[in-house]
């Protein structure tokens, strides 16, 4: 019998990754990006989840709206660090601290 | 019609101090001192029509306002005028001095580029003095008594180019402030007990402020009116230059040598003792009060003689003469003899303007020398001039007949007769004065008018007698001097010209007192020569023409003798040093600390540039979170995010 | 006379302002011409406010009211009474003179400089008539711009560190003041002065209010210790700034005690008063002192600005110690008005000190007081206005100066002697910084050859000088009509005082 | 039961390769990773009866995105080796992060749901029910603006994303349009007055 809180902790464990993941590929930003997608892939989880449970059609608009932003999201991160490699021939995230105060 | 009569005394001269001050450039030299002795003329006469009226008519005392300055809080503030005895012979005495002084200054004056400007100041000086002693309140009375300190102020820095002028007059007026600080906190404290500036309001609630008493200090309880004339009484130190508070006189004699003797002399400084007078209602009822007069009073009859003998300077000794004379006057108040001191002031008035005006004439004729040591033998030179200078001389020293010496004996005898604190220490300083102030009189005479001429040739050349428009001031001056004691002790002094205008409780009438033995002016002169002053008096003549004409080497070896005496005489018992070097010099050194340390660094180096400086030092520890790597801002949020997400949960 | 003559006086000069600044420098004849007409119409319309204004009566007059923000219910609510009156009629009248004394000094961007005077005297008259607590906030916010423009660009060489000083000082102020503001909404739900009049407010309340206000006002006075942006402030300013911000902006300070703290949180007021009389009575010492040795004539006069400045802020607030004392409510009045006519004087008198300042740094370009010395040889006019002056800054009887420190010294010496004898020590520091910086400045020997080719007054200056000479004197001789106006309003403002809002 | 077993089994492969692209050394192998977890993903979402999104995460995510990562991966010469340095240095805070996150979400889970009923399989769905036309029905109705607002989104970030991109490369000789057309006489003609007879 599969109840709402497994899809729930499912998506849990996979946003823990993710976040374990932020951490562990500090560097390299193309990871950093695909653990937000798994990030966002297990928000998206819950909405699903929550929207056959409720039987709400309006959390899977939701999802999709999601996707379309990070679909946006992932063009431009990319985008930007293809120029940020043109500029600086490395991706490294040590390497970029022009920020830094 | 009386108001218009009244006002007219004082706006005359007002008007004519306008007139020459802004338009004298338009109506010339001439026009400038006709208008301002038409002014001061216009008033005198009329005061005397007053003064007329008041003695011998037996007009009713006036006392009505002008014009309401403000109202507020119940409290109204006005303008007006009290004409009553005391009043109208200050109002002749100020002004027949004054016009006395302008005739003169034409003459004295005549090569100065400001002449226009010296008689809108006199002219304005006069209408000060009137304002302030026609006052029937203490508003009037606190602007008249500034205003005269103003008008001092210009006219003591009239010469503006003169360093020791300007230093004068800044003196002069900060240390009538001091006085002036006390005088407006008497002021508040007699509005806040009767509620009201009058005059008369003030006098009638008099007893019940007696009633009253003050915590100033912590379990100290005293008197409210001993705290309100003590305060009043401060203001008096000031004007009328008593220790501590007369070291601005002396200096004052930077001005011209007509205001010397208009202001620092016949009117201003007196004003003072007025004041005194006219509050007695207040002064009688704290006897702590007059027991402080009479102290300073004879404290400043006796020292500030001391330093007239060391003086060679001409206008100088006159000044401290000056000083001594108001101790005089002032110890008579404290002995609750108002009317002899308010006659002494007359009469005062009278012979020091004459000498004042006299050493003027002596400095024109030495072309502004003022050093007595450099002069001499002038009596040939000056005849008009060293017989009026010795009749004020023989005043001034109270010569038996001499106007000086009615006010001056009856002010002796009072004082004698007073049993305020402190009487027999100012009995001793009055009696031991009479000789001082024989001594630096007849000195000064004797250095100036008689022995060698020490003057060099080229002025002795030039030598000779001022001006008609000098020597008809000193002429018409010395006829009171003279004479005006005749025929004012009686009624003045032993009569019942001062009843009902100066009110003097029944233990503490002197004067009365005096009065019983008092028959004629003969009489009285005669009676005199039973008293010790007199004999005192000869032999500080006998001794200054002993050590002046006779025997100079011998004042030189004394002198000598007595180094260390001679030279706190000669720093004026270090008043001065004091002053300059603790006082000024003190404040100064506390204000730039004050500046330095309080503003620039603990306000604004510590507080504002402190509080700007540790933003920044926030700013400099906090700009090193910003790493400016991405995954530092990553982990921040996702950390951020976990706590968050904890606290909602603890807290729910 | 149904004009809206509050709405005129405030916006007649902003729209005028505009149009000066529009007409730019070329030609800057005609944008003088202009600053000056609408100065003049402002003062010309100041003059029916003041005849037609009923001294009987303590109520708001000339009301002026429409809807503003009403999701905020705040109100365009203009009105005046006793206490803004004055305060009005002193702002169109010195911007006047401002704008005369500034004729033909200013070389940078001359109209712009008339139009920032313009505008700020209508915010000026916008806070002094404003009845609507958010519209007082916006005018007087909006007022820091002017001046800091006018500091920051025609200033002196330090007007950066100046200008930042003076502002973040005020604004500091002032933002505690909105939090207190926006308090006070959130109970009464209105920013009607009077609604917030009535309102009742607990004594913690009202003590975290009285502070908030207290910090926005005691900047503006300014008191000690929060005084020391003012000598910087007027050192770089322009001398037409100077004037201004000696003659108004100060005032505000005044002005906010008397028309906020006081009546909105009385209690509170009357709890910490001793806090504002202690700071009153260590500024007539403390700053009297320094501004003794100040080698530089305008922070000089800005030093004794802030002594004088003390007696106003002791006199609004003494009033609660003669209750204490005495136990009857006699002399607060007197108190009150001394403050009005103290901060009107003050106005008149260290305008014109600073003017005359200008009129020396005008010609030598230097305001070292070392650098000048026997003014009056070459300048005779000048120094006697400047010894007039200097004496009316000193509280001399028959000067305006006097008036208002004779009420505060009469109405303080009820509440307690030390009060009123620390109060007078001002006859003496006054006198002793004023008449040293005259015998400094003006008297003596010609010092230099500086002072030997100065040339006197011409003719605008001598008009200039002349006028405040005569309202300093007309005041001083005759203060009662400006005192009669006041005196109504100021014993209704006596009332609010005495009745707890607990 | 069935659906329990088809849960369980690729909810394990879903979080197997989300494990895999945060392990994996090589960004390559981490974005196929990440491909098989839509894909598992995709399937568990059909487990949802929400057919539509499980598509269009597949056609989109898997189809574009990805091949996008993919793309640029390959494109850029990545030092794979300096990237890996320190791979582990900050694992324990990783660790405890992710485990903190996840001992909340099951704390929510399971003791904070407010007194909804979780524990119950999903309802059952009405006869005819359509994923899609419930979907499209919400979006062009409900959220017919959101909607657009996502289409613009999109836009921009094309927009955004070629503009980003687009080298100008020098050294092209260009056809300059508006330049031609505002050349005037002034900047192309000098006239110069020579003098003819004038010996130097």
């Amino acid at each position: 019998m599969i109840t709402l809180p497994h899809f729930l902790v499912l998506s849990g464990i996979l946003f823990s990754i993710a976040v374990a993941g932020i951490f562990l590929n500090r560097k390299n930003v193309i990871v950093l990006l695909m653990c937000i997608e798994l990030m966002l892939l297990a928000v998206n989880f819950n909405f699903v989840a929550f929207s056959r449970w409720w039987g709400d059609v309006a959390g899977q608009a939701f999802v999709f709206f999601i996707l379309t932003v990070a679909a946006a999201e992932s063009a431009i991160g990319l985008a930007i660090l293809v120029v940020l490699f043109r500029e600086r021939k490395s991706i490294n995230v040590e390497d970029l601290d022009t920020m830094r105060g | 019609m009386m108001q218009n009569f009244y006002l007219a005394i004082p706006l005359a001269p007002l008007f004519a101090a306008i007139l020459a001050g802004l338009f004298g450039r338009l109506i010339g030299r001439v026009g400038a001192h006709t208008v301002t002795i038409l002014g001061v003329g216009v008033s005198f006469v009329l005061s005397l029509l007053v003064l007329k009226a008041q003695a011998l008519d037996g007009a009713a005392t006036y006392n009505a306002p002008v014009y309401t300055w403000l109202v507020s809080d119940g409290l109204s503030m006005q303008i007006g005028f009290l004409i009553d005895h005391l009043t109208a012979l200050m109002m002749v005495v100020v002004t027949f001095v004054s016009l006395m002084v302008h005739i003169y200054t034409i003459g004295y004056m005549h090569e100065d580029p400001g002449y226009q400007r010296f008689f809108s100041y006199i002219s304005l000086f006069t209408f000060a003095m009137l304002m302030l002693v026609m006052s029937n309140n203490f508003l009037q009375l606190f602007f008249g008594w500034e205003a005269v300190g103003l008008v001092s102020y210009l006219l003591i820095g009239f010469w503006f180019t003169k360093p020791s002028a300007i230093f004068a007059n800044m003196k002069a007026f900060l240390v009538n402030r001091v006085g002036d600080f006390g005088f407006l906190l008497g002021i508040a404290g007699v509005v806040y007990y009767t509620g009201s500036l009058d005059y008369l309001a003030a006098f009638k609630a008099a007893p019940v402020i007696a009633q009253h008493s003050m915590t100033i200090l912590d379990g100290n309880a005293w008197n409210a009116m001993t705290v309100i004339c003590i305060c009043l009484f401060i203001g008096a130190m000031g004007k009328s230059a008593q220790v501590p508070l007369h070291v601005w006189l002396p200096d004052s004699m930077e001005g011209p040598t007509p205001i010397s003797a208009l202001i620092h002399a016949a009117t201003m400084v007196t004003a003072g003792i007025f004041m005194v007078a006219r509050m007695s209602p207040l002064f009688e009822l704290s006897d702590a009060a007059l027991g402080f007069v009479m102290v300073i009073g004879a404290t400043t009859a006796l020292f500030m003689g001391f330093l007239g003998i060391v003086n060679n300077d001409i206008k100088r000794v006159v000044a401290y003469s000056t000083l001594s004379q108001l101790g005089y006057m002032t110890v008579a108040l404290g002995a609750s003899a108002y009317g002899a001191s308010i006659f002494h002031l007359m009469t005062h008035a009278f012979f020091k303007a004459l000498l004042f005006l006299g050493a003027g004439s002596v400095i024109i004729a030495m072309h502004h020398e003022q050093d007595m040591r450099r002069m001499g033998g002038l009596r040939k030179y000056l005849p008009i001039t060293y017989a009026t200078s010795l009749i004020g001389a023989l005043a001034l020293i109270g010569f038996p007949g001499f106007s000086g010496f009615f006010s001056k004996d009856a002010l002796i005898d009072a004082v004698g007769l007073s049993h305020a604190p402190g009487a027999a220490y100012a009995q001793f300083c009055v009696t031991a004065g009479v000789f001082i102030t024989a001594f630096y009189t007849f000195r000064m005479i004797f250095m100036t008018f008689h022995g060698q001429e020490r003057m060099d040739h080229h002025t002795r050349e030039h030598l000779h007698e001022s001006p008609w428009v000098v020597t008809l001031p000193l002429v018409l001056l010395a006829i009171p001097s003279v004479l005006i004691g005749w025929f004012t002790v009686g009624p003045v002094l032993f009569g019942h010209y001062f009843d009902g205008v100066i009110v003097v409780a029944e233990r503490h009438d002197v004067l009365r007192e005096l009065g019983h033995e008092y028959t004629t002016p003969l009489a009285f002169v005669l009676e005199a020569f039973k008293a010790p002053a007199l004999y005192l008096a000869a032999a500080g003549v006998a001794s200054a023409w002993f050590l002046v004409l006779k025997r100079p080497d011998l004042a030189t070896a004394i002198s000598a003798r007595l180094a260390p005496l001679a030279r706190v005489l000669d720093n004026k018992y270090g008043f001065d040093w004091f002053n300059e070097n603790v006082l000024a010099r003190g404040t100064q050194a506390l204000g730039k600390l004050f500046w330095k340390v309080g503003d620039e660094m603990v306000v604004d180096g510590v507080l504002v540039n402190g509080t700007a400086r540790s933003v920044g030092w926030l700013a400099a520890v906090v700009r090193h979170l910003q790493s400016g790597y991405l995954y530092h801002y990553a982990f921040a949020m996702i950390i951020g995010l976990a706590a968050m997400l904890a606290w909602l949960l603890a807290r729910a | 006379m149904n004009l809206p003559l509050l709405s005129i006086l405030t916006w007649l000069p902003v729209i005028g302002g505009i149009v000066v600044m529009l007409i730019g420098d070329r030609p800057v004849v005609l944008a003088r011409w202009v600053a000056l007409a609408v100065s003049l119409a402002a003062l010309g319309f100041s003059v029916p406010l003041w005849s037609h204004f009923d001294a009987a009566s303590a109520a708001l007059q000339f009301v002026e009211r429409t809807a503003w923000v009403p999701t905020l219910h705040s109100d365009y609510h203009l009105g005046i009474d006793g206490i803004s009156l004055p305060l009005i009629v002193l702002t169109t009248f010195s911007t006047v003179l401002v704008i005369i004394a500034s004729w033909s000094v200013i070389e940078k961007r001359p109209s712009q400089y008339y139009a920032a005077f313009l505008i700020m005297e209508g915010l000026m008259v916008g806070v002094f008539s404003a009845a609507d607590a958010l519209l007082f906030y916006v005018f007087w916010e909006a007022m820091l711009i002017p001046m800091f423009l006018i500091i920051g660009i025609w200033g002196g060489a330090r007007r950066i560190y100046a200008t930042i000083k003076f502002f973040l000082y005020t604004f500091l102020g002032s933002v505690l003041m909105l939090v207190a503001l926006i308090y006070l909404y959130l109970k009464a739900g209105s920013y009607d002065l009077a609604a917030l009049y009535e309102l009742p407010l607990s004594r913690p309340e009202q003590t975290l209010i009285f502070l908030a206000f207290f910090a926005a006002f005691a900047v503006k006075v300014p008191m000690v210790p929060v005084h020391t942006w003012l000598p910087d402030a007027h050192v770089e300013a322009p001398t037409g700034g100077s004037v201004i911000l000696a003659a108004i902006m100060l005032k505000m300070g005044g002005y906010g005690f008397l028309r906020f703290s006081l009546p909105i949180t009385p209690d509170a007021a009357h709890q910490l008063d001793w806090l504002v009389i202690a700071l009153s009575l260590i500024a007539v010492v403390y700053i009297g002192l320094i501004a003794l040795v100040q080698t530089d004539m305008k922070k000089l006069i800005a030093y004794s600005s802030i002594a004088h400045m003390a007696f106003v802020t002791l006199g609004c607030f003494v009033g609660y110690e003669i209750v204490a004392v005495t136990g009857s409510a006699a002399g607060e009045t007197l108190a009150l008005s001394g403050a009005m006519v103290q901060m009107i004087s003050h106005g008149l008198v260290s305008g014109a000190l600073f003017l005359c300042v200008g009129v020396l740094y005008d010609r030598l370009h230097t305001r070292d007081i070392g650098a000048y010395g026997g003014v009056i040889n070459t300048m005779p006019y000048f120094g006697a206005f400047m010894v007039l002056f200097g004496m009316a800054n000193a509280g001399l009887p028959g000067t305006s100066g006097f008036v208002g420190e004779f009420m505060i010294v009469l109405a303080s010496f009820r509440a307690n002697f030390w009060f009123a004898a620390v109060a007078a020590l001002t006859l003496i520091t006054g006198a002793a910084y004023t008449l040293w910086l005259i015998k400094r400045v003006v008297l003596g020997p010609v010092a230099n050859e500086g002072v030997a080719s100065l040339k006197d007054l011409n003719g605008r200056e001598f008009l200039v000088l002349g006028v405040l000479a005569i309202a300093v004197i007309a005041m001083g001789v005759y203060p009662k009509p400006l005192t009669d106006v006041m005196e109504p309003t100021l014993r209704h403002l006596v009332q609010l005082m005495s009745v707890s809002k607990l | 039961m069935l659906t329990t077993i088809l849960f369980y089994f690729f909810s394990t492969i879903l979080v197997g390769s989300a494990a895999g692209v945060v392990l994996s050394r090589n960004p390559v192998r981490a974005a196929l990773f990440l491909v098989l977890a839509f894909f598992e993903s995709a399937v568990l979402w059909l487990l949802l009866d929400a057919e539509f999104l499980a598509l269009v995460l597949v056609l989109v995510y898997v189809g574009a995105v990805m091949v996008l990562f993919l793309f640029v991966i390959m494109m850029l010469d990545i030092n794979v080796a300096k990237m890996r340095e320190g791979f582990t240095k900050h694992a324990p805070l990783g660790a405890v992060v992710a485990g903190l996150m996840i001992a909340e979400i099951v704390y929510v889970v399971w003791f904070r749901h407010l007194g909804i009923t979780l524990a119950t399989t999903a309802p059952p769905l009405p006869a005819n029910y359509s994923n899609v036309h419930l979907l499209g029905q919400v979006l062009y109705t409900d959220y017919m603006l959101p909607f657009e607002l996502a289409a613009i989104v999109l836009l921009i970030a094309m927009v955004a994303a070629i503009s980003l991109t687009m080298r100008h490369r020098t050294g092209f000789k260009k056809q300059d349009i508006s330049a031609q057309v505002a050349r005037r006489r002034e900047d192309a003609v000098r006239i110069v007055k020579v003098d003819s007879e004038k010996a130097s």
